[in-house]
Parts: structure tokens; sequence; C-alpha cells
């Protein structure tokens, strides 16, 4: 019971459809961090869609992730796989209680050139 | 003359009721118009009415006959009921007077039938003004809004209400509800009129010059140029002929019921295109000369057949519900006289 | 004892020549039945339903109204469906609005080959209008 | 008022069983215009129709009702029959009694009752029904086909084959289209110039076509059967009945600068140019944009040195008009712009190239003579990657939501092309799917896979990157083997989405005819009439109408072409009786009607109109051309005025109806 | 923008024979009751007014006025050009044979809602900045402008122009409220109550024909209800049917081509709020086949013409058979 609503809940976070993937590989085709991740970008959307949320959260991809969009980017079907990796991680992180960041801190940091999902995230990883 | 408090009026109200069908001004969505009271309805009475009081003796529709077919047989039915008795309550001194302007129309011969039976069943209740606005020309018209012609006249001064019968009518009603009533002396009826009286004079339309409206300038005022700019912006709806108290023309049509048909009568307004359109087509084609008709009619060819009355009685609807702000006021200032600069 | 005579409920149903009328003719030749009180007017296509027809059928004494046609895409004039969809989404959405209950429009698209839905749909329609009763808020005396 | 008959079917039992014919006969005698019912066995049979003909002579009938059952089935029956008796087809109703009444519903009093009510419906319709007819037109026969592809060309060739006179018209100098420039055609590997040029050339020879190359259609007017279109040709600059196509020219022009068209680009031409040698009409064209004469007066060289004075260069646009009965729409297709791909470094690199690009640089007539080559520096590949479905299914607005159908097949032939002829060569091909629906398909592609030893690996590209080396760095997804994968290529080559050429829009608006989001134009029904486009006289040959190959695209045309010889067989063409028409003194002229027509049958004209009093008006009111409106009603309900109605179904017929049906 | 520039451009362009005529605004017996008006001389233009209670829109007149021979100038506020652009949509008007001229609107005043705070025998309104102030033989009254503005200027759509030959307008900031908050109120409620409310609102409507007459979208030649081959023509409201089927077939005729200027709820002598119903039509418009407004140019396609294969069916919308 649980599980399903935190499966549905890392779906609503994620913002995007995985059903839209095609299973092509266009995001791990990209993905810099790739040879770091034991689960891969395009198996976050596939695995999500199995519903097997417990995996993906053990998984060491949500720290190995740079949230550097580019799968995002190129993702023929709009899906978007590195906000499904967000959305894992936060999963994570909320169930942590690990979110020790400081408020305050967020606004030096902000730079409108970079993603500012790439800043929360970043936030999120280096601050346990 | 008698009073009663306002604050005891409702009891008024359920003594008629309870003999009488009452209408009153009662808001309602928002807008005060004449309909039944009942039991915690909003009776206003410091406002102007959208419709007037004619709706309660030449209603919008009105069912004239039915005819109901068997195969091929037809029965007429005469769809007529008696009125039962009824009351309007705080009928404006300008309304009154539109009741004198229907009798000329409805009860002089043929008279018609179906208007009779409601004005024999219907007793009106006359209220004074005093607070006159500044779109009201009833004096211009001959109507003094501080005696309102009717089966009982009525005050609203300082919370209380004074009411006199003047038809026998009148007496009748007020002896229902005699036992809610107490004897007055008029002394602050009489101050408030000579106050509207006042009120009166500073207002712009009470004294129009209109006696360029004759008979005999019927053809010269019939071809003024003025015409054209006057009704340029008319939109050709009939929310002026609606709202009117005295405006009376209506139309005969049928309905198709599902075992005959339904004959009744409406309003009909001389500003539609289609007003008194004939398989010939109609006599009037443009839109300037169907609101020279209207006025025409209420200022020259109705005082003409009329010994001089005026198919206006000045109450100012058109005046403030027209959508283009065109109205009688500002024809009669165009072409009434030269005492209207 | 005396016999109330209970009240019958009357269900206009638009259809379209090619695809849900056919659907009817088909629910016929198999026999599958729906209430009487359901009443067939063929029209070219859906599109051809004019929302004054649906207005005419309610002031008339129908108590629900439903329209049918060929489902979307399918439409022997290409498109007719289409517009038809959309008017009568807008059209009822209104009537909903006003506060006309909104179970008593509806569309259905039925094929030439389903005449089974066809029967389904007019049941369960005819089920609907019988629960909810006379149509009392768009209903015009005269006609009575 | 109508006088009418109504006539009861028992359908044997099949009625008769559960409505009581007898009385829905007797109830309907005191409906208003009723003159005559009667009831009878079968009115469908011979004797059946002789007593309804007979009826209408004897009580001199204008309108007819029959009780029976569903007018899909006697409709027609019964019109003939009330025409055969001399009253007009479409004054006759059919009130349902079968299968809405007796089949459905086994209460014989619920039965009859609701018969009664579905009878008196039908009699207050044809009380509101008028005589109709059909209107005629004459049929022009001649074809117009759009585009001189290889469905253009089979198309013009299958009608000229019935006896009929076609036009093609050709944007490009020569007729030929894509099919042109392809080298091989899988799954036979034939020459695609080999299996095309005959058929170019029939084209040339067959007296009954004609060709306008280098010509636009300008303007569309008229409808099925009557269609008047004018055609700009656009000027050569060349006098065509001179020019031999010897090709001196060419070689005279100083200015060689072009891009060549027809090898997409890779190389150059000169500014007078045949597009290729087997060009059908082979007659030289000038580039006025590049001609120096022309641009600038200073030149003149290959007027110099033609030998058959061929060259004009004050030549300008000539408009022809022609008149033909069907217009077949093949306007082809090209590949999509790459902009928006960026990683695969198409703009960066002249090593990635397009599969279209690269059937020329692999055709004996391309650029670089049938050898492949580097383009960058001409030097022969080792390594060659290709990427499928670049911009095809891709739903994230750079390219397009639909498969391309063609590029697994061609894919897969160049591959096996490639490793033919230089079996040093690696191929490489990224795949998110096979698709090989057809006949040898996916036999060919397997050839391609096992024989050949083509690498198929399932995956995606995600980036190609340019090396200092001149190398291209593949970075891409293995999904089978989990892994990411760095191939270092020679070239790659990019399996490109196509889409409909982009003139189409302009000539389906011209044609009043529809188009999809994705620019291809709509068929009339998506399974039953695919050739055939939802404007009468309009047909959809080749990949204008959708992705397609070049069997696909044969079948199409000769599809649509024996559509058209259908029609153009035709000496007039009968329209259909139950037309829409405005009552023109009410219409406002809005264009809502027009817009909604999904035949293009509404136009608009001024006329002027009488108001009374000696003024006269002047408005914009629609017309409904009968011979094109098919019927449906949507102009009717989208009208506001209530201008628009529909003839056999007008809005008070229908309300008529609603009355009384709704009688209890 | 002054009232003075306004008339200035009108009168130059007369003088220069530029236009032969102007479409204005003309004063009345009152400040409030200005007459929509043509001027044809600079003598004329004495009386053009431009205030607070143009709220008027002048771009149906320019139907009849176009077909005239010359040009003839018009004034126009934003939300008039709205209409006017679906007037040309429409081929109502000969645009060659307009002028449009863009004017600013800082929203207008509505006098039945000053007469309704009890404010009686007015004999003059000014504006001055929020406030406007009321002169009457009762003495003088402040009121705070937003409370008395028309309630098509409450929910303003734009205060940017459409179309325009030549602009005046300086720029009004836009601080209307959401247009669709009345209709989703309605929508919130249960359909007795809403029953009970357009019962209410409209068993007052006297069939004048004010809202149709007033409507730029309503400018048929012949309107369905005057006409009487189309079934449902009448003069007046027999029953509560008819005042629904009114104002429902009204509504839908203008469904897409209504640009919401509010006109028909500012002429309803009797104030119902028909333009909840229009809106209701825009919200449902915006909401299922993608936002859309009427009028804001000339050459797209109206919601009613147009489809998409995938719009949602009235099933989905309303549930059906499952």
């Amino acid at each position: 019971m649980e599980d399903k609503y935190l499966l549905s809940d890392v779906k609503r976070y994620s913002g995007t459809d995985t059903s839209a993937c095609m299973r092509c590989g266009k995001c791990s085709g990209r993905c810099p961090a790739y040879n770091d991740m034991d689960i891969k970008p395009h198996q976050f959307v596939t695995l999500i869609e199995r519903g097997d949320i417990e995996k993906l959260m053990q998984s060491k991809s949500i720290w190995t992730c740079l949230s550097c969009m580019a799968c995002v980017e190129r993702c023929p079907r709009n899906v978007a796989p590195a906000q499904v990796i967000e959305a894992v991680r936060d999963a994570v992180v909320r169930q942590q209680y690990a979110n020790k960041i400081k408020a305050e801190d967020i606004p030096a940091k902000i730079d409108e050139t970079i993603p500012q999902q790439l800043l929360v995230s970043a936030f999120r990883k280096y601050n346990k | 003359m008698k009073k009663i408090s306002l604050s005891n009026i409702s009891k008024l109200y359920e003594v008629i009721s309870r003999e009488y069908d009452l209408y009153a001004p009662i808001k309602k969505a928002g807008k005060v118009n004449f309909a039944k009271w009942t039991d915690g309805e909003e009776v206003v009475f410091n406002a102007q009415t959208v419709r007037s009081p004619k709706d309660m003796f030449f209603p919008q529709t009105m069912d004239l006959y039915s005819l109901k077919m068997q195969g091929k047989t037809v029965e007429v039915i005469d769809d007529r009921s008696e009125t039962a008795p009824f009351v309007v309550f705080g009928v404006k001194p300008c309304d009154c007077k539109s009741f004198e302007v229907l009798d000329r129309v409805f009860l002089a011969e043929p008279v018609d039938t179906y208007y009779q039976n409601r004005r024999e069943a219907g007793i009106i209740v006359g209220l004074g003004c005093s607070a006159p606005s500044e779109s009201c020309m009833c004096a211009s018209f001959g109507v003094d809004n501080t005696e309102p012609v009717a089966d009982v006249k009525s005050y609203i001064v300082d919370g209380e209400m004074y009411l006199d019968a003047i038809t026998d009518k009148g007496e009748k009603l007020l002896s229902l509800i005699a036992g809610l009533l107490v004897d007055a002396d008029s002394t602050k009826v009489d101050e408030q009129k000579a106050k509207t009286k006042e009120i009166n004079k500073k207002l712009p339309l009470q004294n129009l010059d209109m006696t360029r409206f004759t008979a005999d300038n019927l053809n010269e005022i019939f071809n003024e140029e003025e015409w054209e700019g006057l009704s340029e912006a008319c939109l050709a709806c009939g929310t002026c002929t609606y709202v009117c108290p005295t405006c009376q023309c209506y139309d005969i049509r049928d309905f198709k019921t599902n075992d005959g048909v339904k004959r009744f009568r409406c309003w009909d307004s001389c500003m539609y295109s289609d007003f008194t359109k004939m398989s010939a087509g109609q006599p009037r084609n443009t839109q300037m000369q169907r609101f020279r008709q209207r006025f025409m009619h209420k200022l020259v060819y109705f005082p003409a057949n009329n010994d001089g009355m005026y198919s206006c009685v000045g109450c100012g609807r058109c005046a403030t519900k027209c959508p283009i702000s065109m109205n009688i006021a500002k024809v009669i200032k165009k072409l009434g006289g030269k005492h209207n600069d | 004892m005396q016999e109330v005579k209970e009240y019958t409920p009357l269900i206009v149903a638009f259809c379209c020549n090619w695809c849900s009328y056919a659907g009817a003719d088909l629910a016929g030749s198999s026999r599958l039945s729906y209430p009487a009180n359901v009443k067939i007017i063929r029209v070219p296509c859906s599109c051809r339903v004019n929302p004054m027809f649906i207005l005419k059928a309610f002031q008339r004494g129908a108590d629900g109204v439903i329209m049918c046609g060929c489902h979307p895409g399918d439409c022997h004039y290409t498109s007719g469906n289409y517009y038809a969809r959309r008017r009568m989404s807008l059209l009822f959405s209104m009537l909903d609005y006003m506060g006309i209950e909104r179970e008593r429009t509806r569309v259905e698209w039925v094929s030439a080959a389903e005449g089974a839905k066809f029967a389904n749909v007019m049941n369960e329609f005819a089920k609907t209008i019988n629960e909810l009763g006379e149509n009392k808020r768009l209903e015009d005396l005269r006609c009575k | 008022m109508q006088r009418i008959g109504v006539f009861v079917c028992w359908c044997g039992s099949n009625i008769a069983a559960t409505v009581d014919v007898e009385r829905v006969a007797e109830a309907v005698k005191s409906e208003p215009g009723v003159v005559f019912s009667t009831q009878y066995q079968y009115m469908c049979s011979e004797n059946g129709q002789q007593l309804i003909r007979q009826a209408i002579k004897e009580h001199n009938l204008t309108g007819v009702v029959v009780c029976s059952c569903s007018p899909r089935m006697h409709e027609a029956t019964f019109r003939k029959t009330a025409e055969s008796a001399g009253i007009n087809p479409y004054m006759v109703e059919i009130a349902n009694i079968r299968e809405q009444v007796s089949w459905i519903h086994k209460d014989i009093e619920e039965g009859t009752e609701k018969a009664i009510i579905l009878a008196r419906t039908a009699i207050a319709k044809v009380n509101l029904n008028a005589p109709l007819t059909a209107g005629e037109t004459k049929v022009t026969k001649r074809a117009l086909v759009i585009g001189g592809g290889i469905a253009g060309i089979q198309s013009a060739l299958d009608i000229a084959e019935a006896g009929y006179e076609v036009d093609i018209v050709e944007t490009k100098p020569t007729i030929g289209g894509r099919m042109a420039q392809l080298d091989k055609t899988f799954p036979t590997l034939d020459c695609a110039a080999c299996i095309l040029t005959p058929k170019m050339v029939d084209v040339a020879q067959n007296e009954k076509i004609t060709l306008y190359t280098y010509s636009e259609i300008e303007d569309v007017k008229g409808f099925v059967g009557n269609f008047s279109v004018k055609i700009r040709k656009k000027a050569r600059y060349i006098n065509e009945d001179a020019c031999t196509g010897c090709g001196v020219c060419m070689n005279a022009c100083p200015s060689k600068k072009g891009l060549n068209e027809f090898n997409q680009g890779l190389n150059n031409r000169p500014a007078i140019y045949i597009p290729f040698a087997q060009a059908i009409p082979n007659i030289a064209v000038i580039d006025p944009q590049q001609c120096l004469k022309i641009k600038n007066g200073k030149c003149g060289l290959c007027a110099m040195k033609c030998p058959s004075n061929a060259i004009d260069y004050t030549q300008t646009d000539e408009i022809v008009e022609r008149e033909y009965g069907a217009i077949v729409v093949a306007t082809g297709y090209k590949t999509i712009d790459l902009d928006k791909f960026g990683e695969y470094a198409y703009n960066e690199s002249k090593d990635v190239v397009t599969s279209l690009e690269l059937e020329r640089l692999m055709n004996a007539a391309g650029p670089t003579k049938g050898t492949l080559l580097r383009p960058s520096d001409g030097e022969h590949p080792h390594d060659i990657t290709f990427i499928q479905c670049v911009g095809s299914r891709d739903t994230s607005g750079c390219g397009k939501p639909y498969c391309s159908k063609i590029c697994c097949m061609y894919t897969a032939k160049h591959a096996m092309l490639i490793r033919e002829k230089y079996p040093d060569v690696k191929v490489h091909i990224f795949y998110i799917d096979v698709r090989t629906p057809g006949k040898n398909y996916d036999e060919f592609y397997r050839r391609a896979a096992e024989q050949y030893g083509v690498d198929y690996i399932k995956g995606m590209v995600g980036k190609v990157y340019p090396q200092p080396n001149g190398k291209l760095l593949v970075q891409g997804s293995d999904l089978i083997n989990n892994e990411q994968v760095l191939i270092e290529s020679d070239m790659v080559v990019l399996a490109t989405a196509i889409e409909p050429e982009p003139s189409v829009r302009r000539i389906a608006t011209l044609l009043t005819t529809s188009i999809d989001t994705n620019n291809f134009l709509t068929e009339a029904h998506a399974k039953l009439r695919p050739v055939e486009s939802p404007t009468a006289g309009i047909f959809l040959s080749g990949v204008c109408q959708g992705p397609k190959d070049i069997p696909e695209t044969v079948s199409q045309a000769s599809a649509c072409a024996a559509k058209v010889i259908g029609l153009l067989a035709k000496n007039t063409l009968k329209g259909n009786a139950c037309v829409a028409g405005p009552d023109e003194s009410m219409c406002n002229g809005c264009s809502v009607c027009a817009n909604v027509c999904p035949y293009g049958a509404i136009t608009y004209v001024d006329k002027e109109f009488r108001l009374g009093g000696g003024k006269t008006e002047t408005r914009r009111v629609s017309q409904v051309n009968q011979a094109i409106c098919q019927g449906c009603g949507a102009c009717t309900v989208a009208c506001p005025s209530g201008a628009m109605d529909l003839k056999g179904f007008a809005n008070k017929q229908i309300m008529a109806e609603v009355e009384a049906i709704c009688k209890r | 923008m002054q009232v003075s520039d306004i008339k200035k451009k009108a009168s130059e362009m007369l003088l220069s024979g530029e236009v032969k005529r102007v479409i204005g605004w003309k004063k009345g017996e009152f400040d409030y009751d200005l007459t929509p008006a043509t001027f044809e001389s600079v003598e004329e233009l004495e009386d053009f007014v431009y205030d607070g209670f143009c709220g008027a829109n002048l771009s149906k007149y320019l139907i009849k006025e176009s077909k005239k021979e010359g040009k003839t100038l018009v004034f126009m506020k934003p939300c008039d050009t709205y209409s006017f652009n679906q007037l040309l949509k429409e081929h109502r008007i000969v645009r060659d044979n307009v002028y449009v001229v863009a004017i600013d609107c800082e929203g207008k005043l509505d006098i039945d809602k000053i007469k309704s705070k009890g404010i009686k025998g007015i004999l003059s309104v000014k504006e001055d900045g929020d406030e406007v102030i009321i002169d009457t033989i009762y003495g003088e009254s402040k009121v705070v402008k937003g409370e008395v503005m028309l309630e098509k200027c409450l929910t303003c759509k734009s205060k940017e122009h459409v179309a325009y030959d030549e602009s005046m307008a300086q720029g009004v900031e836009n601080v209307s409220l959401d247009r669709f908050s009345e209709v989703a109120k309605l929508e919130a409620m249960t359909a007795d109550e809403r029953y009970e409310f357009w019962r209410g609102e409209l068993s007052k409507c006297i069939r004048c024909n004010a809202c149709r007459n007033v409507c730029p979208a309503c400018s048929c030649v012949k309107c369905v209800f005057d006409n009487d081959a189309s079934g449902v023509s009448a003069k007046s409201n027999a029953n509560e049917f008819e005042e629904s089927m009114f104002h429902i077939i009204r509504a839908f005729h203008v469904a897409g081509r209504c640009t919401d200027c509010g006109e028909c709820s500012r002429v309803c002598p009797q104030h119902i709020p028909l333009h909840l119903i229009n809106r209701k039509f825009i919200k449902d418009i915006n909401t299922l086949y993608g936002e859309y407004q009427a009028g804001a140019d000339v050459d797209s396609r109206g919601p009613l013409t147009n489809y998409t294969t995938d719009d949602l069916d009235p099933s989905d919308i309303f549930g059906g058979n499952k």
C-alpha cells in the first residue's frame, strides 16, 4: 500500500509521462555519468513503468547523476529521465529527513545560466 | 386620512393578500418589479420599477383562445377565466396617469374585454412622490407627482404610510384593513408635497416646451430632418416600448400545441422591423421611420385624437433604460418648441 | 385498488444515417430490445443536429435527448461528427450550467456494426431518464 | 396541402405479429394531409408496389408514407415506385416499424402505439417535403496530375492508357522526382534509374500526356468534373522547341558555382543546366539568380555557343489555363531540416550525411561517380555508423511524431551495398526498432545482419563528436548489453525523417481539400476511400497522403488512376438531391458555412437586394455548388441566421418530426 | 491623450476630406446619457465627447456605415477593436472604408450602479482619479470609481488594441479581475442552485432584444427569433421555457464569435448578467479546445468551425455509458 503511494508520488514529482518512452536509449547514449551508474538513465524510466521503485531507491545512480539534463534535452518523446532520477532522489532524501540545507544559503548560489534543478539537487547531494 | 407605521406594514400586506392577489414593487435578483407579494418578499418603494404596472392589466402575453383538434374536427375553447380581484400597491403618480391613457385605447369602442376585466378587478393604490429623479418629466405631461390619481392614494412620510381612499373600490380596500389603520391629519403629507414641489423646480426635464406638438404642425414635424440624427444610433430593440407604461401595441400569434393551436397576444414594439408587417411588406422600411412613428404617436397623433392627452406620462423609464440613451426628452428638446434650448 | 398510471418518460434519439441509424437497424434485426419510449429521428449526419432541435424536443415533452453518430474518424462525411462533438459538448455544458440535469442529454458513437451497443446505450439511457423522472426544467406546459 | 397516402406493410408476420397493422392504417387516416391509407402483406413485392402506384393515380397523391422496414432497406425501392407513378421520388418517407418496432418490442399494444407515432412523424415530414431533383454536370475528360515523381508518372501513364488526356505539372525542370535520385531500390536492389527512366520516356512519348515542367499551379477554380486551372510556366530562358539537350551550353557557362539540387547540393552545376543526363524533357534551364547575363547583362556565352539558337534571355513566365475533370495530387516529400538536431553534428561535419545524400554519394552519376568517399577529404572510409529514426517518432517538437516507414529498409540496403562493395568497411546501425512489414522485407533486413555482418545496435546515439583527427566519435547506448558504446567512425549517415513537400499546403488550399497536422493530405475515408480526398474530383497519389515506399506508391498511383478513369468515363455527373442551399435574403455572408464544409462546396458572391422604398443594398451571400455538396448538413448548424438549410432534411421538416414524435 | 486631441484629430480628417464622417459619442441631456453618433462636419463635432460614460461599443455601427460612400473615421476603445476584428473576419465591414483610431480606456462608469447607491437627481458626474464626484439636487456624493464601473470593465480583457490604422493611445495599466471567477462560482454550485439562480435572473427578461441588438456578433440580416419559418420565433417569452431557450440559443449562435465585449449585460434593462452565459462558452472553449479569444485576429478559425481529432467526447466531460 505504501509502496503504491510512493510510486505514484514519484511519478507525480517527476512531472513526466514515462509511458511515452519508446525504449530508444538515447538518454543513456548521451549520459556523461553513464559509466558510474549502476542503473542507467533509460532504466529509470523503464523500471518506474514497471513499478520497481525499491530498486531505484537503492541505486547509487541517484547520487551520480549530474543533473546535466542532456537526457531531457535529447529525448525524442518528451520524457525527462533526469526528472525521474530527481524524483527518486527526492523520495530517498525525504525518507532520510536529510534535507539539511540552510535556506539562506540559496540566494547566493543562484546563477541564471544553470538549471535551477541542478542547484537544488546539488544541495541535496552534498549537504548530508 | 389614515396611517400605518411601516414597521407594521407586512401585516397590512398579509390581510390584503388574504382577499386579493397583492402586487407590489418587489426586489428580486437585484431589480425592482411589480410582483405578487408573498410573505417574506422585499417591498421597495423608493425605486422605480423596471416594468410598469401596466403588466397587471395588459400583460406581456395573454392567452385568447385555443383550438383543439381531434382527428379532423376542431373545438374552440375560450381561455378567458374570471379575473380574480387584485390590488396593486405603490403605483407612482406618473404610472397612475398611464391608466388614463390605456383606458382611452382599450375601453373605447370596441372595448377590449380582456383589459376591461382586469381593470374592473384591479384596485390601484397610488403613492405620492417625495424624491423625484433628474429623468422625471411628469410635470411636462401634466402629472402632479404629489397627487396620485388612483383608487387609494398613499404617502410615505417619516416611517409611516398615509392612506386616503378616492374611489369606492378604494373605500372597500381600506375598510378591509381598517383595523390596522389609525386616523391621521394631513400636515406631514402636505409638508412633503410642498417640499417635492420645490425639488420639481430644480429638475431639468419638468418643464419641457411642447407647444409645437399640435395636429396643425403634423406634416411639418413629420418631415423634420432632425429625425435622421435622432434615430441614427437606434438599435431597434424594444426596450423603450416594453418598459413604457403607455405603449399598448400588441401582436396576435399562434402557438402550435400538441393537439391544436393556442392563440395569444403579446406586446409588440414599433421599433421592430416586422412591426405591422403585412403580406405586401411593412409600411415603415427604415429605422428612422419606425423611430419617428413612436414619438409622433406619443406626442402628436395620440393627443390629436384624444383631446390633447399625450401618450406619455413622463415616467422617464425610456430615458434610463435605452441602451444608447436616446429618449423622448431629447426628441422633445429638438422638436418641441423654442423654449427648450 | 386503484391503478396508478406510471409516468413513462420520452426519449428522442437523433441518429446519423450512416452509422447509428444502421446500428439501430442491426439492433432490430438482432432482436435486441430497448424501451419503446426511445424514438429515433434520422439525420444525414450528427453535424445536422441543431441545438434548436434538442431544445424543441425538450419543449415538446421529451425527457431525454441522445445524439448518436459515427465514431470519431469514421464519419461518412469525414468531419461532421467532429463538429457535432464540439457543438454538443458546449451545448450540454450550457444546459448543465443552467441547472438542467446533465444526465438528460447524451452523445454516443455507435457504428453500423454495433447493434448490441445501440441497444445497451438505449437501455442504459432509458434507465437513467426513468430514474430522473419527468423533465420539469425545460418543459413548456402548453405542450403537455 | 399535400395529399398523402399511407401504406402499412405487414412484412409477412415480421411486422404484423407485433403491430396491429390495421389499427395503424386506421389511426393515421385523420392525420393532416392523409387522404388514403391501407395495409398489405408485402409492400415491397411487385403487387405491393402496384398497390402504391394505383393509389397514387386513383387518389391523386402528392406524397407517400410507407410504414415498413428500415429506409436503408427499401427507401430506394419505394422512391422508384413513386417515380414510376409520376410523383417525385423525394416525396416518399419511410416509417421504420420493423427494425425499430416489431423486431424489438414484444407487446402488441406498445408496438402498435409506437408504430402509429412513427407513422405520424413520417406524415408530418412528408407534409413539408418538396420535390427534389439531383443536378447534372458535364465532365471534362482530361486529368491533371500535380507532381512528376514516380507517383504522378504512374497515375498519368495509367490514365493515358485508358485513353484520356493527362497533363503533368512539375515544379522542377525535369520529371522523375525523388526516385530519380536513388541509387538502388530495396528489396531487389535493382537500379532506380534503370526502372524509372523508361517510364519517364513513356511519359514523354505518350501523345495523351502533356508535360508542364518547371511550372506551378497558380489557381484552381471549379469542382468535380469541371476544374479550371491556371498553370504558371516559369521562364526557362530556353526555347523549348529548339533545344536539343546537347549540353554545349553547360560547358560554356562561366558561372559554375550553383548548388546541384539533383545531387542534394553535394557538388556544383553551371547557371545553365540540365538536371541530369536522363532528364525529361531533356532541355536546359537557366537559373536566373545565378546567370551573369540575366543578373547584370554581362556574359551571353551560352547563347553564342548554342548550336540551335535556343537561348532567350528575355523569356518571361507564361500562364496557361486548362480545363480538367479530375485532379491527382502527387506532390511527394522532402527530408526534414536537421537544424534542431545539433547532437548529430550534421551542420558541423561534412562527413555526417543524410541517407538521401548517401544515395548520391554511391550513385555512378553522383558527385563521386559512384565511389564512396568521405565528403570532407575524399578518402576511403573504414567505419560508417548509421543512425535510424532521426526526427521520426519524435514527439518532442524537434521532429515528426510519425514513423517515416522507409528508413529501416533503405538503411539495410545501404549497409548491404557498402559491405558488398567495400568488405573492409565496418558498418554499425543504431536502431530503436527495425520495421520490415512487406514482401521479402524482413528477409532482406536479416540478410544485411546475417550475411553481410552489419553491426545492428539496439539503442540510440546521444551525440556525435567531430574529432581533431577528422574522425567522428559516436556515443550511443547499447541497450541489449546495457552499456554505453563509443565508436570512432569516418562517416555518419542519418536516416532522416521525411515530410510532405511544403508546397502541398498551398496546393491543398487552392484545391479546398484538407490537410492533417503533419501536412499530409487527408483521404476521404482512412480505410475505404484511401486514394480520394474529401473534395470530390481530387485524388491522392504517393507520399503526399502518408509515408510510403516505391511499390506502395506505385500501387496507390494506379489505384488513383483507376478512380480518375472511373470518373472521366462518365459523360455527366449526377449530384446528390439532398443538398444545402442558403436563403440569400437572410445570409450574412460571414463564411462560417464555408469554414465547416468538408467539400469546399461553398463560395460567395456579392448580390444586390431590394430593401423596399426603392433602395437597394449589396451583400455578400453564400452559394452552394450542388455538384459538390454531399448533404451532410454541417453548414446548416454553423449558420447563425439559419439561412442555410438542407433539402430533404430541412429545419422545418426535422422540427415537425420532433413535434410529432413527442406527441403523447 | 486628451479629449481635445481626439476632437482635433476628427476635425482635421474631416476638413482634409480624408474621411466623410466620424463615429463617436455625442453629449446628452446629462453627463451620463451619451449617444453613439456620426459627425459629418466640424460644427457637429462640438457635441463630441469622450469620457467615463462612453461604454457603448461602436463597432456594430460600421456594418452600415462602412457600406456608405467615403471613409468613416471611428474611435475605438481596446475592447471595441476585438468586435471590429470579428466583424471583419465575418466580412461584415468594408475594411477599406474605415479608418480606426485607437484611444485609451480606463474603464467606464455604470450609471445604474451609481443610482443603486441611492444617488438621485443627478446634475453632474465627474471623475477625479479613483473617485467619482456626483452633484445632485440633493447634494454632492463621492464614490470610489471601482464600485461604480461597468461590469465589463471590472474584468477588462485587455487595454491593448488589436486593430487600428492609427493609435492615439498611450497605454493604460490593466488591473482587472479574473474574468471567469463568477462563472466558476456558478459551476461550483449544485445543479439545483444554478437552476434557481438562472430562473431568478431569466424570469426578469422582458425579451426587449436589447442584448441581441447591441451585440456585434448578433448582427444577422435576419435573426432566427424574428423569422417565423425558423420554428423558434417569438416576440415575447410566453413562459419559462422560452426565457431559457432565447438565451441559450442566442449564446450558442455567438459561441466562438463572442468577444466578451459585455454590451449585453450593460444594456439589459433588468441587469441580467448575460455575460455569464457567454463567458461560460468562452471558458469551456478555452478549457476544452485551447485558449481562444474571438476578435484577437482576423484569420484564425473559430473554435466551432474547427476541430481536432482528439477533442474530448461529451461523455468524457459529462459521463455516459461505461
